[in-house]
């Protein structure tokens, strides 16, 4: 007999410490993916000209050595000098104004080219500068775009110009420059994990040497490998029953962090009772029906419930931990603490002169956001119904369907969650609450679509906070979406694995050169 | 020649039941395992049609009037079996589940039956080129992953949704196409066979038309194994279910309770040492199945005379049979169990065709 | 009454009757036709697979659905292709596969033939294994049972069967995790190899796959044991299922060779009971057995998807799972047509196998 | 001489669905060594039970009294078998008694080569090495007539004929030098031709190894042929016990006469044919023939584009209105194909073919199907014609349904119970299932289906193939009955030279599908000109000791003249 020794312990250097995810790559390509799993790679093995140090959730140049604005539509980043790539490329401005061009130039479906939507052109006037030309001027949300999906820097004689690269001729190629290297790479089975010396940005040297990931299909099985300690990190996605279990245990510890991942209700402005395009169509009663939802969402039963913790109650669009953040729908909705509060929506609808109980559908998707979403819109029906107001019709859809139908307006309230692409308020605003977003819900609030646009032209902090702090209030009022819900970055590392409070932080980049083996 | 030895009707009537004949005609073991099965799925129907009395609990409900449940709480007096992660009562579920189980069952193997034992008749009968193309459709269709067809059929049948008839609608129609094949080969091979039979020639000789030989002829003698296969079936169209659940296909849990997807919802309870949200509803699908598939292979047996067994008799009893002049009848068993399920020719011209 | 005048000899008649045959080639015609069956059998799934993937979104919609509007999509859909006539699409397809190319996933970007090959390997190795637990258990337990029918040992190996096909596979994986690795500790929670063990076989030029291949090119004992230590519990999980289904399967087709008059005839020459069952009933009855086990590949393969997934085997119906989910076209086309491949593959060995069994094919 | 076997008092019963059937009543027979016991009787009657219990070989769901003293072949010891153990069966299974059975293709096991299977019963009684036991295989399958047998040892059952599967079996039982030989119904499935060698193997079987032997058979030709004694049975009990010459010569019980009665002789139907020759107008031979067939080829397609198979192959006859020809010929001669051509159920693919006005050669089934109510087609196995779900009124009322005579089978009652009288079966027997009949009944049924439409043309195939010689005998009556009062034109299809006879104007002979003889009764029979046909009459063996011996006697003369 034998039991799965995921570690080799005793080798050299720093250790060797095993993570275990359920996260999938799809691509080590940066033009080729978007989406969190593959992004977590690129974290470890890529440079990034601005980067969020440890702790904090503003950016900061990282292989840069500057990066400003020289003009109101120029924004020039100065490379540190004498980078390198693991494979002993040097890493220039060239390289830098290939990455970009590449993104735009292949704009892949699968890849986050969406992103460098306000990118004119990039110029390479010399080998440390970079010039980037945007569209529309004193773009604040560009530096964050840099730290983004779209903004790993690539080795231009490893990647081709105009098609993706496979990752396999990646790995062989070892264009990485990031604070690791990969050594072995099996696609979403394992991949190995080498310290890279040459190193040179804010992030500072990785205190493990070694690291192996392994990808794991089933939670449960990451959670039974933790558990026995045939792993060392487990992190995303173990279920809250999972992590409840293990926070008693002592062979484990659990690390929580603030997260950027929100759940939040959707409406559908058209079809929602009293909306735009049905037989009774009322903006004033649309309007108390979406207030008098946000009343009965009793969140902390959520929290509680459902997610044991690992979610917490969220009161605004922008979650809490980024700059900017406040709670406007605590005080608007519910009893004034965060309660819900039965007879003020009772008291809203009455004055908007709707019968009740009134008919409504929600519809969420069965297993995007996690098994518990089945549980959560569970609550949120109880709530509604058991307030006598309403009364739900409870559908849950297979993902790619809910997508198309979602904005096919054939929901009238629906189930959404994001995760950043950068941390940042304005990740949560602009796709969200501008005439044009991604929604589709027919929200238009002009005053808002403003506001939204001057805060991402807004330099100085203060303002800007300011400026975030009105939208949130605003949206607030018009309930738009009820955000409810914002999940904590949790992982559960073994008894003698240090450092996880360190990168579980707003930057919501899980960086493995933090964590150690004592 | 004696004069009209008129048969008991009662008697006749009473054997030409299906269960209660086989019942009867069983001894030892196989009756005992045919009146488990029996007893197990009665306790099955039953528990479907009075789910309403039976159930402490909605499948649905999180609450009383003493307040709320409380999620994965253990087994207590208030909930015997325990609740769930969503905060539901088990045992509740586990017995509306039977409904959602039975709906299942039926809607699945109706149509699977309809479809496929007519497509088989056809295909068998008539033979060309429509019965080259269909077996070859079907074996293509047998050779795809089942559980594939089934996720990618729920898609299409129900555009993902989930409520009550939506979910069974589409697990069940899923199944049904998974399904159609295997009625088709059985019914085929069966109405090949049957085709050669001398009594489908003699009616062929008195130039009976095909509609009415197929129908009157071969239909239902070609669908005499058909009990079987439905209890195979019924077992799978369970387990079906259950996995689609697990796959996230299936039916809401506000819509209806179905024990495949509470089962799924329970996966990681059980490494967290929460047995009961998971063993309840795992046990009332292996006793349905169960249950199932003791009654058919029970029924199959003793269909087969070679296969049932009989009480034994006391030292020379009984009469010296009167005329016996050819024992026994064609009334023996077509193919039974997988073999039958499976078996046959696919690419056989059996037989010869009446010139048309 | 006539005279007699010609010695009648049966042989020589009878030798001489034309009947009518299998002749020689007629079996290896045979075994053609099934053999050129696969195609049409392969282009069916490939057009149903087409339009039925095709019917259920497009994997832009599922990778990026929850990120950008409409318009969005709608442009990138059209960059892809997608908004042309189904029919266009579809006869491309066909164009490109008579030329012998898959294509590129296109979730993933990579070339499906590569799926294909680091995910066969893996279902290939968890069937082979499940098949010889599925043997080892099911069919001596069949033979037990036929030779016992209606007694008390045949009922439980039956509700042993039963039990065996009626536990949902992941349920049933679960439990054996929970006792066999987290209890006892004496096995692998999950996956095919331990990390270490990947690792070192990831050194070796051209990896097979195969990790029990792998495993024995390392030359190190430690990594074979460990792979197949790895391999016990999904063995077990899909193996026992098959095995419920090949205990029946042996018992029915077993009790019927039992009552046949060459059982009969060898009893009657005072052969052993035993030998009976083993030899003149068990032989014989293979025939049809193996036949039906040929069509159980089908099950296996689904079957195999659902144990893949609770034991981290990442193999084809794992992956078809997943490549179904982002709807990814390519994938999943390539990948049915392997296991369609396979399936009708076996089934052709099957009948060569059953004809090696049974002498009256040959001739 | 010495008692082999003596059975005293065996009682056998069986649990069955219907309860407990007793099978064998009170029944004591002992046999001699070096003597052939036949046992006869009625179908049903108990004789397989009896044989069976000889070598303990019943089912579970048998229970058994009385006693079967079994000595060994040396004499020097006896057991009683009905209370021996599993093991001590197995000691004398093969060694004392082994047994023969009926179909020599089911008794071999298919998949493994005959070889195997004989030494595997040498091995299973004592230390036999391997090269030895298949020494012995090759000798014991010299002895029993298989040429090359040092090569055929390692052929497969079904590389053999019939006739040569029956002689291995036979070798198999008398590899063991048993004291008894028990054979069921050895020649049952075989050709008369096939049938009179195996009946010369076991004599020498008898004389040569001094073998006794259990000999059942409902055949009395055979038994005259074999046999030294003779029992017969009737309903589970022994009705007569003489040796074979007395009991042919003087039967004693009422059972025993009729059965003798019953049996057919070939050449007794000579007298009535020409009886109803004389009787035809005289423009009779003119008139057209309902049957016609010149130059008739018949091939079954082959699978798979393989060459097909020609069952019948160049074929000319003719059946004139009212005239009964019949068709003998040997198993798989093509004899059921040509009546199947016929009525319209296997294609014709050459030559020409005219069944009541029409060419049948490339007919349509549309245009057909008005004639099939002027076509009635009895089928061989009367048990399977009948759909298993319909009554036996249904059934009989489906041509009048069919073709517009009823609205349905309750409308049409009435003319189907006149129908069943009309063949003697009361009325009542309508509310029947097929499987509640008797075979005989059965068949009577399946002539009054035949007959419902008052067919010009009537096609029996065997219809009394499954039949003991006195229900057979009783369907014949009958038949010629119904012929005389309806007239129809008739094909009697069957093997049974003697049934033939009794029936047919004319007799046509088919070999190999080809036509090789047809005349009247006088002419084929009386004076065969093909030597097939004469084959096929001297290896019929004549239900009469006595002139049995004597035609033996011929035959082997014939033989060896033959092979001078
Ligand atoms: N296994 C059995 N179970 C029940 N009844 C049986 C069984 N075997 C034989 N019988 C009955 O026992 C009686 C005698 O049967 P047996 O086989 O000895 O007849 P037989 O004289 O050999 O007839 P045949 O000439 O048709 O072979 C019949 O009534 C038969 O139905
Ligand atoms: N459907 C068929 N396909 C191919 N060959 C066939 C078919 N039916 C019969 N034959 C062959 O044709 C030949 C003649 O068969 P047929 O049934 O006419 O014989 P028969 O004289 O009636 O024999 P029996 O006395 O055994 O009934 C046989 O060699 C048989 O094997
Ligand atoms: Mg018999
Ligand atoms: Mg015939």
């Amino acid at each position: 007999g034998c039991s799965a020794g995921g570690d080799d312990e005793g080798s050299t250097g720093g250790g060797t410490l095993t993570i275990g995810t359920t996260e999938q790559i799809t691509a080590l390509d940066p033009a080729g993916s978007y989406d969190n799993g593959s992004f977590a790679v690129m974290n470890q093995v890529y440079p990034f000209l601005m980067n969020t140090p440890y702790g904090s959730p503003d950016v900061e140049p990282d292989i840069a050595e500057s990066a400003e604005f020289t003009s109101e539509n120029e924004y020039t980043v100065t490379l540190k000098e004498g980078l390198t790539f693991a494979n002993g490329n040097e890493l220039t401005s060239s390289d830098v104004k290939f990455t970009f061009d590449r993104q735009v130039a292949i704009a892949d479906p699968n890849g986050p080219s969406s992103l460098l939507y306000n990118l004119e052109s990039v110029e390479a006037p010399d080998d440390l500068t970079v010039v980037f030309t945007l569209k529309s001027p004193n773009d604040q949300i560009f530096p964050l775009i840099l730290s983004s999906p779209a903004g790993p820097i690539v080795d231009e004689e490893v990647f081709a110009a105009d098609a993706l690269t496979s990752d396999d001729d990646i790995v062989a190629g070892e264009p990485f420059a990031g604070q690791y290297t990969i050594t072995s790479y099996d696609f979403n089975n394992l991949v190995a994990y080498k310290a890279n010396p040459d190193y040179a940005g804010i992030l500072g040297e990785a205190k493990t040497d070694t690291v192996n990931v392994k990808y794991y299909t089933d939670a449960s099985n990451l959670k039974l490998d933790v558990q026995e300690g045939n792993i060392d990190v487990a992190h995303r996605t173990l279920s809250a029953t999972d992590i409840e279990d293990l926070r008693g245990n002592d062979n484990v510890k659990v690390v929580d962090g603030p997260g950027g991942e929100i759940r939040y209700l959707v409406f559908n402005f058209n079809t929602m009772p009293f909306g735009a395009t049905t037989a009774e169509a009322d903006p004033a009663k649309a309007l108390a029906v979406r207030q008098a939802i946000a009343d009965l969402i009793d969140r902390d039963a959520i929290s509680e419930d459902v997610y044991k913790g690992t979610f917490t109650p969220l009161y605004s669009y922008v979650p809490e931990g980024l700059t900017g953040a406040n709670e406007a729908l605590k005080d608007q909705y519910g009893d004034g603490s965060g309660q819900p509060d039965a007879d003020m929506a009772a008291q809203r609808l009455e004055e908007a002169g709707i019968e009740t109980p009134v008919d409504i559908s929600i519809q969420y998707v069965a297993e995007r956001y996690g098994p518990s979403s089945s549980d959560e819109y569970a609550i949120i029906k109880d709530n509604l119904e058991a307030s006598g107001l309403f009364t739900v019709n409870l559908q849950s859809t297979e993902w790619v369907q809910y997508s198309d139908d979602r904005v096919a307006d054939l929901y009238p309230a629906y189930q959404l969650g994001w995760f950043p692409d950068y941390s940042d308020a304005d990740n949560y605003l602009s796709p969200f609450f501008l005439t044009e977003n991604f929604l589709a819900n027919h929200y238009e609030n002009p005053e808002v679509n403003d506001l939204i646009l001057e805060q991402s032209v807004t330099g100085d902090p203060d303002a800007r906070a300011a400026l975030i702090g009105e939208i949130q209030d605003k949206v607030a009022a018009d309930l738009s979406t009820i955000p409810y819900m914002q999940g904590a970055q949790i992982a559960v590392v073994g008894a003698d694995v240090e450092g996880a409070e360190d990168t579980l932080d707003a930057s919501f980049k899980f960086r493995y050169a933090a964590l150690s083996k004592g | 020649m004696a004069v009209a030895v008129s048969s008991r009707p009662g008697h006749r009537w009473r054997d030409r039941i299906p269960v209660v004949h086989q019942v009867r005609q069983s001894v030892g073991l196989q009756r005992g395992m045919l009146v488990a099965g029996l007893l197990m799925l009665l306790v099955f129907v039953l528990c479907a049609i009075f789910a309403p009395l039976l159930a402490p609990y909605g499948f649905a409900q999180r609450a009383d009037a003493s307040g709320g449940f409380g999620t994965q709480q253990p087994p207590s007096a208030a909930h015997p079996f325990g609740t769930t992660v969503g905060g539901y009562d088990v045992l509740s579920r586990v017995i509306w589940g039977t409904q959602t189980a039975i709906l299942v069952i039926i809607v699945a193997v109706v149509l699977a039956i309809f479809i496929g034992v007519a497509l088989g008749l056809y295909s068998g009968y008539f033979g060309g080129w429509l019965d080259r193309i269909l077996v070859v459709v079907f074996d293509a269709i047998y050779a795809f992953p089942s559980l594939l067809l089934a996720i990618v059929l729920s898609i299409v049948i129900s555009g993902g949704q989930s409520n009550l008839w939506g979910g069974v609608l589409a697990a069940a129609g899923s199944i049904t196409v998974v399904f159609i094949p295997q009625y088709f080969r059985v019914i085929r091979a069966e109405t090949v066979r049957i085709k050669a039979e001398a009594y489908v020639e003699s009616a062929k000789v008195l130039g009976a038309p095909n509609r009415r030989i197929v129908f009157r002829h071969v239909f239902r003698n070609a669908t005499r194994t058909l009990p079987l296969i439905i209890t195979l079936n019924s077992s799978e169209a369970i387990l079906t279910l259950a996995a689609l659940g697990f796959l996230g296909f299936g039916i809401e849990p506000t819509a209806a309770a179905e024990w495949g997807y509470d089962l799924n919802k329970a996966q990681s309870d059980v490494t967290s040492g929460i047995w009961w949200t998971a063993l309840f509803p795992g046990l009332a699908i292996v006793f349905t199945v169960l249950a199932i598939t003791l009654v058919g292979e029970s029924l199959n047996d003793l269909a087969d005379p070679r296969l049932r067994g009989r009480r034994r008799v006391a030292q020379a009893a009984g009469e010296v049979a009167e005329t016996s002049v050819v024992p026994g009848g064609t009334l023996d068993a077509g193919p039974g169990g997988l073999a039958g399920l499976e078996d046959g020719e696919t690419f056989d011209e059996h037989g010869i065709e009446v010139k048309r | 009454m006539s005279t007699v005048d010609t010695a009648p000899s049966s042989e020589a008649p009878a030798a001489a009757r034309p009947r009518p045959k299998a002749a020689g080639g007629g079996f290896g015609r045979y075994l053609l036709i099934r053999f050129l069956l696969i195609f049409p059998t392969i282009f069916i799934l490939v057009t149903v697979v087409f339009f039925l993937a095709r019917t259920t979104g497009d994997p832009i919609t599922a990778a990026q659905g929850g990120r950008l509007g409409p318009e969005a999509l709608a442009e990138l859909r059209a960059a892809a292709g997608y908004d042309r006539p189904l029919i266009v699409q579809y006869l491309e397809y066909l164009a490109q596969l008579a030329t012998g190319d898959f294509g590129q996933t296109l979730t993933t970007n990579r070339p499906v033939i590569e799926v294909l090959t680091t995910y066969g390997p893996a279902t290939f190795e968890l069937v082979f294994y499940s098949l010889i637990v599925a043997f080892a258990v099911g069919v001596p337990l069949g033979l037990y049972a036929a030779y016992h029918r209606d007694k008390a040992q045949d009922a439980i190996a039956r509700v042993l069967a039963i039990i065996w096909y009626a536990v949902p596979i992941f349920f049933a994986g679960l439990l054996l995790k929970l006792i066999f690795a987290v209890w006892l500790k004496w096995l692998p929670v999950a996956g095919r190899a331990s990390v270490s063990a990947e690792l070192q076989m990831q050194t070796l030029p051209d990896p097979t796959g195969f990790y029990t291949i792998d495993a024995i090119r390392t030359g190190n004992p430690e990594v074979l044991v460990d792979v197949l230590a790895h391999a016990v519990l999904p063995a077990i999980a899909l193996g026992l299922l098959t095995a419920g289904i090949f205990l029946r399967l042996v018992r029915t087709n077993v009790i019927g060779t039992l009552a046949t008059d060459y059982v009969d005839a060898a009893r009657s020459r005072g052969v052993a009971e035993s030998r009976l069952l083993r030899k003149h009933a068990y032989r014989p009855a293979l025939i049809p057995i193996i036949t039906v086990m040929g069509l159980q590949i089908a099950l296996l393969l689904a079957g195999a998807v659902l144990t893949e997934t609770t034991f981290e085997w990442k193999g084809l119906g794992f992956i078809l799972a997943e490549f179904l989910e982002s709807r990814d076209f390519a994938a999943v086309q390539g990948i049915v047509v392997l296991l369609a491949v396979i399936v009708a593959l076996t089934n052709f060995v099957v009948d060569v196998i059953a004809a090696f069994i049974d002498p009256r094919v040959r001739y | 001489m010495s008692t082999v076997v003596d059975i005293r008092n065996l009682g056998v019963s069986f649990s069955t669905d219907a309860g407990a059937v007793k099978a064998v009543d009170d029944v004591s027979l002992s046999v001699e060594r070096g003597e052939v016991l036949a046992i006869v009787g009625e179908s049903g009657s108990g004789k397989t039970v009896t044989a069976k219990t000889i070598l303990g070989l019943l089912p579970e769901t048998a229970t058994t009294s009385g006693a079967v003293v079994l000595s060994n072949r040396a004499g020097t010891g006896e057991h009683d078998v009905i209370s021996l153990t599993g093991a001590q069966l197995r000691g004398i299974r093969g060694t004392d008694v082994a047994m023969v059975f009926q179909e020599p293709s089911t008794a071999l096991n298919p998949v493994y080569t005959v070889g195997w299977q004989i030494m595997e019963g040498l091995r299973a009684h004592g230390q036999v090495s391997k090269a030895d036991a298949r020494k012995r295989a090759i000798e014991i399958l010299g002895r029993v007539g298989i040429p090359d047998p040092e090569h055929r040892v390692d052929h497969y059952p079904h590389q053999f004929s019939g006739g040569q599967k029956q002689r291995i079996v036979i070798a198999m039982a008398l590899v063991l030098e048993p004291g008894l030989i028990v054979a069921d119904e050895p020649t049952t499935a075989l050709d008369v031709t096939v049938q009179a060698e195996i009946l010369d193997l076991l004599r020498r079987v008898r004389d040569e190894f001094g073998t006794a032997i259990v000999l059942i058979t409902h055949n009395m030709g055979v038994v005259a042929d074999l046999a030294d004694r003779v029992a017969v049975m009737y309903q589970g009990k022994v009705v007569e016990e003489a040796p074979a010459r007395e009991l042919f010569a003087d039967p004693k019980a009422d059972y025993t006469k009729a059965l003798l009665a019953a049996v057919p002789y070939v050449g007794h139907g000579v007298a009535r044919a020409a009886e109803r020759a004389a009787a035809r107008p005289a423009d009779w031979a003119e008139q057209t023939p309902v049957v016609e067939a010149r130059g008739l080829e018949i091939e079954y397609p082959g699978r798979f584009g393989r060459a097909g198979f020609r069952a019948v192959d160049g074929v000319d006859l003719v059946i004139r209105p009212g005239e009964v020809l019949g068709l003998v010929g040997e198993s798989g001669s093509g004899k059921t194909t040509i009546g199947r051509a016929i009525a319209g159920l296997t294609r014709v693919t050459g030559g020409s073919l005219k069944v009541l006005g029409h060419e049948m050669l490339g007919i349509r089934e549309r245009r057909f199907r008005p004639t099939r109510s002027r076509i009635g087609f009895v089928f061989q196995d009367p048990a399977s014609s009948f759909n298993p779900l319909l009554t036996i009124a249904e059934c009989v009322a489906e041509p009048l349904v069919i073709h517009d005579r009823a609205v349905d089978a309750r409308d049409a009652r009435p003319r189907v119970n006149e129908l069943l009288e009309a063949v003697q079966l009361p009325a009542s027997y309508g509310d029947r299932y097929p499987h509640e009949l008797s075979g005989g009944q059965r068949q009577r049924a399946s002539l009054a289906r035949a007959i419902a439409l008052e067919p010009e043309l009537l096609i029996a195939d065997e219809p009394t193939s499954a039949l003991d010689v006195s229900v057979q005998a009783r369907v014949l009556e009958l038949f010629a009955e119904l012929q005389r009062e309806f007239g129809f034109a008739s094909l009697f299809i069957s093997h049974d030279l003697a049934v033939v006879d009794l029936l047919a104007d004319r007799i046509a002979v088919l070999y190999h599908g080809r036509l090789v003889e047809e005349g009247t009764g006088a002419e084929v029979l009386g004076a065969p000109a093909d030597p097939y046909t004469q084959r096929l009459l001297a290896s019929l063996p004549v239900p009469d000791p006595v002139a049995q011996a004597e035609r033996r006697e011929e035959l082997r003369r014939l033989r060896e003249e033959a092979a001078r």
